[in-house]
């Protein structure tokens, strides 16, 4: 079954290619009624858990390659919620291709994407994870850069960063294998067996945790691999960037609750010995630290930054922060928290990418300080991207607040002071960025430019319309989410949070969200209220506002240099400037591409010596292999 | 005994050269024709015999009615016949695209040393005779010389002088080797020097193995023995480099295979090459170092045909590194590279020949916009370089795979190995995803050069093998599976040629 | 400055080969690990398969091979022999009283055509590298040397023909012969003012004789079931008729490297008629 | 009668001159010569392999016919294929520094350069 859908999807992809350029209007729509077509077949799934396919590639030597489907709680429920949003960003992304002037036929890498991501979710063995993986990281690469220089360079810190990731779980994989007391290459098994080896061989254990981290963390953009988000989402075509931000971050996580969290738990469960900081493991707590970090590093960068998309691109590493820690406390509430917060980000952020996507569809702009007063013009659009702001700030009725709420359970209830007070730090920063933006492009005053600007066309508002009824549909009631979650925490042998439909109970309180989003609902209509009989508001022209009517363009300049919002946090960045200068990550990244390049123009001077000089290297290495082949 | 008509794989390509000065008084494209379709027939009959051996088991030609050890013998196994086989369909297919290039005035010398260099290469496979090998070697080195300076440029003569200078330093080497083989063990067959290499004082064991190595290491393109091979690539034609790279570089590694796992090698897991010196180890870091150096090499190149000499002298080195480990899971994924890296380096040199035609330049920088010029190749291209990479589901990924596999089971500082080996493919990735990338930027391209059919049928070809090892490896596992036990077991070895159980 | 990186380039080699140069020694002082040192003791024949070679019983060596298995290779000097000599031994195996001729052309005559193929491959690759040049280098001859080259040219010729046709039986054989006959042709070059290059001749007769050697080894393979086999009779040993096609292989490579030597000097001296 | 073992010096000091040559010489010509002297080197080491005392040629006349005392032919018929083949290499590279001589008008292998990067 599963199987047939992934073949399916080649076909799809195969068909699309086929298409060709001219019949990119059919090729976009047929792809997004196929991908509903794969949500209805996973809908069917639902249930069938422990359905194994197996398909032989073939077996050389000792080992014996073979693709592994299956269905487990934890793969079922991502692979369903990513195509759902899937679906919803692939409505949009139908108008938005149909009106580019020239479609970049990367239509059918879309549909292998879309094929590898339900792979990953469905493989029970770690060759058919990594080929998954692999598949994923190769067309996603081609989606973001699909011929744009500047893209190129953004997709290179993605694809640089994923492969090492990649490489690196590789080696995690074989190492497993060549383990005798493991030797296996079900994820599964191999989780069990990892944790009893934990007892006799700790070392050989954590080197592969850390391998199998480093992969995640690399794909979830985590300290210290948080700089690709912020290049590869702003590059990348403005309909794949909810794609990238709202579920291909999310693949690292899933590797997280599929192999390192279980196998913490194991751990606990059967090695009396290990380390412990306050009742979990102390590589842990340590990891837990990395996700408090990214946290607040990803809320500081978005801060400062004066692009729309990278700013929310930022703010999407920040919420992985969270999800990272709160995954990493091992307790019940964290990993529901973590996970339930993996969904919900996953829904605000790719709304809020949707809007913005709307915006430069409509405005061709990415720079904050060029845009303004868009909220009349775009109503549909604004409302998206407030109730998206509203979600990721954590401010109830909507969705963001009852994952934040579990986390904060956790981290308390867990005595994580530290952690608690990072996490709370960042999410307080949120607030600095997310409504700076809502007011830089949405409010203020609509540039002369923009005045002919209009709303997007319907089928562009489907999914953001979609993405508004879910925010609230959860955030009112987050029991729809949770339940199915509590099956998959419940497969990783912990006991799942008590929750309904409407209410969530945690250690330290309980909460019904009904009452708290009715409470919200009704103080917003109040506020709506007053706003509509309180006193009409002048019209005010931009330019006399800022420069007393005199046009800017008179002496030199531009009219954006005088809006509010250029340099909006400049004194923050002004503050923290001088640990950026010497603690920014990107620059070491940076000197080490220059250091590989100029190490390989180095190199590659040694083979354009002079032919003496080339037997000279023939008879210095052959001397030196003698020598140092008697000494060894 | 039908398999001494084995030898017509050696015998008909020499006749045909020794005939083709008669055709080209004739024609001079019609000498090229009859390489074509020498080869042709060599890829057959290997085909076939191929099909043989791997029914029956390995078989012995032999030459002169004189039994082994005492003639020369060819050893016709799975594991030989595989390679002559691929050699031979390498060659076919490049030469598919020379039949069409601008005819030259020497053409007929032209065809003629490339007929006798895939003889010579196909030779070097079979034989079973040491001094036989170097004979050979010395052909395909010759017919090498040939082929890089065919191009008639002064990087050509500068690479082909480079490349014959260490090539003589690295057959006065092997020379020398067969020299001290002959001085201490009395004899020149290979059965017979693996049989008895163990007596000799292990000291003198490793000046053999030293020599050897220096000497054919240069043909399979081992840093430090390899210093021709970037600028031989860049003057010789992006096709040809197809057999640099397939043919020679396939053969060289051949070689190293067959003499260090089969005649210098002993035990049976895990094979140690015979000698006081851990060999092994030896190998193991020349094959890191070449990647290492091929790959950073590489990174820093804009020349396509010196990227992809780097990058297929990268690969020769991770290879080097299975022959190093030399388990068998090792020995069977260093096969499976190998025959990939033939696939797929050969696609990408074909491919590269219309790409450079087009767009009038071998910088990459130029190539940008070629895939909307051209999409067909700039997928092919794509489609090479994957295969190379190891994308899943293109024939580089399983033997890729199989690699970091055998390597890590190796334990030990083989972490270090695979470390390093996987951060030159994540070098590789880079540069070739960064060339794929400026195929399809957009870009307009002006061109009046039309791709003939013939180059499109071997890119065709190319691709679809790629494409096809890459999703159904199993039809090749069977052969590579034989191959290996059969590179493996020296007793069976000996037992088949000298008719004695070790 | 050039001259002093000169100088450390030099002492670097030096050192280097020094390096090696003991390496080397001391292969060549080392036990082989049969009791004998390379560098000391007289090679013990009787280990080496040669010794077959010598005693022309390499069909025996093969019998007493497939019977005693692996003591073969302790007791190589029992295996049974027959007295050889010269002008009497009839049919003896390869019967050529050259040894290096039997080992050659007989007992390893694969190498051989390998190593012809070598010579016509790298002349090849001098006709194409030089293809382009049609310059006559040679500057215009005496007297001297035009009379001697017209007087001496059929005695060279006639020597080398001698040479390459008792190849089977003294020192010399085709390679030898065909360099005197280039030779000859080097010096019609050298003495002749209007000498013609006669390249399409040359290739002609390279590639008939070239064509005699691997035809006499299909024959081989087809009439005896083996690539080269010795298909006529070796006759008595010492006769200038003997030793089956060994004889013919050694007239036709003697052609072969005539042809091959005197073309690469022609296109040396300019090119051909094309 | 001279030992084996002055064969063996004289040719690996051949080979090391030789190969001294090779790591020195930056000249094309000089650079074939050295390549020369080792391919002779090689040659004379493997003719005294077969080297016995008092040995003489073997070669059947009227009147030597002792088996015994005929140094090993192996190595002679070795030698004599691998000095044709050190015939060829250098043929071709002479032809090939012919061609260097003609595109650049030197023969100094670093002086060697131009319309190398196109």
């Amino acid at each position: 079954m599963i199987s047939n859908i992934l073949l399916y999807t080649m076909i799809a992809a195969v068909i699309s290619f086929a298409l060709g350029q001219k019949l990119k209007a059919v090729r976009w729509s047929f792809s997004a009624l196929f991908l509903g077509y794969v949500g209805f077949q996973l809908y069917g799934l639902y249930g069938q858990w422990g359905m194994v396919e197996t398909h032989n590639i073939f077996s050389l030597g000792s080992i014996n390659f073979s693709l592994n489907f299956g269905i487990t709680k934890l793969g079922w429920f991502f692979a369903f919620f990513t195509t759902i949003i899937n679906i919803m960003i692939w409505i949009f992304s139908i108008v938005k291709n149909m009106n580019e002037k020239e479609e970049r036929g990367i239509n059918f890498l879309w549909i292998l994407l879309a094929g590898s991501n339900l792979a990953i979710f469905f493989s029970v063995d770690w060759i058919t994870f990594f080929i998954a993986w692999e598949i994923m990281t190769w067309t996603s690469f081609f989606i973001i850069t699909p011929g744009w220089k500047n893209s190129f360079k953004a997709a290179n810190w993605y694809f640089i960063l994923s492969m090492f990731g990649a490489y690196a779980m590789l080696v995690g994989i074989w190492w497993l294998y060549a383990t005798p007391a493991i030797h296996t290459l079900n994820i599964a098994s191999s989780i069990a067996l990892l944790a009893k080896l934990s007892i006799t061989a700790p070392g050989t254990v954590g080197i592969i945790i850390a391998l199998f981290v480093l992969s995640f963390f690399a794909k979830s953009a985590v300290f210290p691999f948080h700089p690709w988000p912020a290049e590869a989402h702003a590059e990348a075509p403005d309909d794949f960037s909810p794609y990238l931000s709202g579920i291909m971050i999310k693949y690292g996580l899933y590797g997280i609750l599929l192999f390192i969290v279980p196998l913490f738990i194991q751990i606990m469960k059967v090695n009396p010995n290990i380390a412990m900081v306050n009742g979990i493991p102390v590589y842990s707590y340590i990891l837990a630290w990395f996700g408090a970090i990214t946290a607040v590093l990803g809320t500081y960068l978005a801060i400062v930054s004066n692009d729309m998309k990278k700013l929310a691109a930022y703010s999407t590493v920040s919420n992985i922060g969270y999800a990272v820690t709160s995954m990493f406390i091992l307790s019940s509430a964290g990993v529901t928290g973590g996970l339930f917060h993996v969904v919900n980000h996953a829904v605000f952020k790719s709304a809020i990418f949707l809007s913005l996507g709307a915006v430069k569809f409509r405005t061709h702009e990415r720079e904050m300080h060029k845009l303004g007063g868009l909220a009349t013009k775009m109503p549909i659009t604004f409302l998206t991207f407030l109730l998206g702001i509203i979600a990721a700030a954590g401010i109830p009725p909507l969705n963001g607040y009852a994952s934040k709420w579990i986390i904060y359970q956790a981290l308390l209830s867990g005595h994580f002071p530290f952690l608690t007070t990072m996490i709370f730090l960042a999410s307080t920063g949120a607030f600095l960025y997310l409504f700076r933006a809502l007011h830089s492009i949405f409010l203020g005053q609509l540039p002369r430019k923009f005045n002919n600007v209009k709303e997007v066309p319907f089928l562009m508002q489907i999914p953001m319309i979609l993405g508004i009824l879910s925010m609230l549909g959860i955030g009112y009631a987050p029991g729809i989410v949770l339940k199915p979650i509590g099956l998959a925490v419940k497969a990783m042998g912990l006991t799942p949070m008590t929750v309904e439909n409407t209410l969530m109970v945690g250690k330290l309180s309980s909460i019904n969200t009904a009452v708290v989003s009715s409470t919200f609902i009704g103080a917003f209509f109040f506020a709506f209220a007053f706003y509509l009989i309180g006193k009409k508001r002048h019209h005010v022209e931009p330019l006399d506002n800022y420069t007393a009517g005199q046009d800017p363009e008179e002496f030199g300049l531009t009219p954006e240099l005088y809006h509010f919002a250029l340099k909006f946090y400049e004194p923050v960045k002004n503050i923290f400037r001088p640990i950026e200068e010497k603690l920014n990550i990107k620059n070491y990244y940076r000197a080490l591409v220059r250091n590989a390049n100029s190490f390989g123009a180095t190199l590659s001077e040694m083979f354009k010596l002079s032919g003496a000089g080339s037997s000279m290297i023939f008879v210095l290495g052959l001397v030196v292999i003698i020598l140092a082949g008697w000494m060894l | 005994m039908k398999s001494n008509y084995a030898v017509l794989l050696i015998a008909i390509p020499l006749l045909v050269a020794f005939l083709q000065p008669l055709f080209s008084l004739i024609n001079k494209r019609l000498t090229k024709w009859v390489t074509f379709l020498t080869i042709g027939f060599n890829f057959i009959y290997s085909l076939k015999l191929l099909n043989y051996v791997m029914a029956n088991g390995a078989q012995i030609a032999i030459i002169g009615n004189w039994k082994p050890p005492f003639g020369i013998n060819l050893y016709l196994s799975p594991f030989s016949m595989l390679f002559a086989t691929i050699i031979y369909f390498v060659a076919l297919i490049v030469l598919l695209v020379y039949l069409i290039d601008k005819p030259t005035e020497v053409d007929d010398r032209m065809s003629i040393a490339t007929l006798l260099m895939v003889m010579a290469s196909g030779a070097i496979t079979l034989t079973g005779d040491i001094f036989n090998m170097f004979v050979f070697v010395e052909i395909l080195s010759i017919s090498t010389v040939i082929l890089i300076s065919f191009n008639n440029k002064g990087i050509s003569f500068k690479g082909a002088f480079r490349y014959i200078v260490l090539a003589s330093l690295g057959s006065s080497m092997l020379l020398l080797a067969i020299g001290f083989i002959y001085g201490s063990l009395g004899t020149l067959n290979l059965a017979s020097i693996a049989y008895r290499f163990n007596l000799l004082n292990p000291v003198y064991a490793s000046v053999i193995v030293f020599l050897f190595m220096a000497g054919i290491m240069v043909e399979a393109e081992l840093f430090p023995f390899n210093a021709w091979v970037p600028e031989a690539y860049k003057g010789s034609k992006s096709y040809l480099n197809a057999l640099l790279s397939g043919v020679v570089g396939t053969t060289g590694i051949y070689v190293l295979f067959r003499m260090f796992i089969t005649i210098f090698g002993s035990g049976q897991n895990h094979i140690q090459v015979i000698g006081s010196v851990n060999f092994n180890a030896v190998i193991i870091v020349i094959g890191v170092l070449t990647t290492l150096i091929g790959e950073f090499s590489a990174l820093s190149q804009k020349d396509i045909k010196k990227i992809l000499a780097f990058s297929s002298m990268a690969q020769m080195g991770i290879i080097a590194v299975t022959i190093g480990v030399a388990n068998m899971n090792s020995i069977n994924a260093g096969i499976f590279h190998l025959i990939n890296h033939a696939f797929s380096k050969s696609l990408l040199f074909i491919v590269a020949f219309p790409i450079i035609n087009i767009v009038g330049s071998a910088n990459i920088d130029k190539w940008e916009g070629l895939g909307r010029k051209n999409i067909f190749l700039a997928i092919a291209f794509a489609i090479g370089s994957f295969g190379l990479i190891g994308i899943p589901f293109f024939n580089g990924f399983w033997s890729k795979m199989m690699i970091v596999e055998s390597v890590v089971s190796a334990g030990g500082w083989m972490y270090l190995v695979i470390g390093t080996i996987l951060l030159s493919a994540l070098v590789e990735t880079f540069y070739f995803f960064r060339i794929i990338f400026k195929l399809f930027v957009d870009k307009k391209i002006e061109s009046t050069y039309s791709v003939h059919i013939f180059i499109y049928l071997a890119i065709l070809i190319l691709s679809i093998i790629v494409i096809y090892i890459g999703i159904k490896p199993s039809f090749l596992a069977t052969y590579i599976h034989k191959a290996a036990i059969d590179l493996v077991d020296k007793s069976h070895y000996i037992s088949t040629v000298l008719g004695v159980i070790k | 400055m050039k001259n002093t990186q000169g100088m450390v380039n030099a002492f670097f080699a030096f050192l280097l080969v020094v390096i090696l140069g003991i390496f080397f020694f001391n292969a060549i002082n080392q036990p082989l690990g049969n009791g004998l040192v390379l560098n000391k003791d007289n090679p013990d024949l009787s280990k080496r398969v040669s010794i077959h070679y010598i005693l022309k019983n390499v069909h025996n060596a093969e019998d007493y091979l497939a019977q005693h298995k692996s003591s073969y290779f302790r007791n190589r000097d029992k295996v049974k022999s027959s007295n050889l000599e010269f002008g009497k031994t009839k049919n003896a195996e390869s019967g050529s009283a050259n040894e290096v001729t039997s080992i050659v052309v007989n007992y390893r005559g694969f190498d051989t055509l390998g190593e012809v193929t070598v010579l016509f491959i790298s002349i090849l690759g001098l006709g194409m590298l030089l293809h382009e040049n049609k310059k006559k280098y040679w500057a215009k001859p005496s007297l001297i040397v035009r009379t001697g080259a017209n007087f001496l040219f059929p005695f060279i010729v006639l020597f080398g023909v001698y040479v390459f046709v008792h190849g089977h039986l003294t020192p010399g054989g085709g390679f030898p012969g065909g360099t005197i006959i280039a030779s000859a042709a080097l010096l019609l070059i050298l003495g002749l003012k209007d000498f013609k290059n006669k390249l399409t001749m040359t290739k002609i007769i390279e590639s008939l004789a070239g064509l005699t050697f691997a035809g006499l080894g299909l024959v081989g393979l087809f009439t005896n079931g083996s690539f080269l086999t010795n298909f006529l009779p070796s006759g008595t040993m010492g006769l200038l008729v003997s030793s089956g096609i060994t004889a013919l292989i050694y007239i036709a490579v003697g052609i072969k490297v005539a042809a091959e030597l005197s073309s690469g000097i022609m296109e040396m001296n300019g090119g051909g008629e094309e | 009668m001279i030992q084996s073992t002055f064969f063996y010096t004289t040719a690996i000091i051949l080979f090391l001159i030789g190969l001294y040559g090779v790591l020195t010489k930056r000249n094309v010509i000089k650079t074939i010569i050295t390549l020369t002297i080792m391919e002779t080197a090689v040659n004379l080491f493997l003719v005294t392999i077969g080297y016995v005392k008092n040995g003489t040629a073997p070669i059947f006349t009227s009147t030597i016919s002792d088996v015994h005392k005929f140094v090993d032919p192996l190595p002679q018929a070795l030698v004599l294929t691998s000095i044709v083949i050190g015939l060829g290499t250098t043929a071709l590279m002479l032809s090939l520094a012919i061609r260097l001589y003609k595109k650049y008008k030197t023969l100094n292998y670093l002086e060697m350069d131009g319309e190398d990067e196109k």
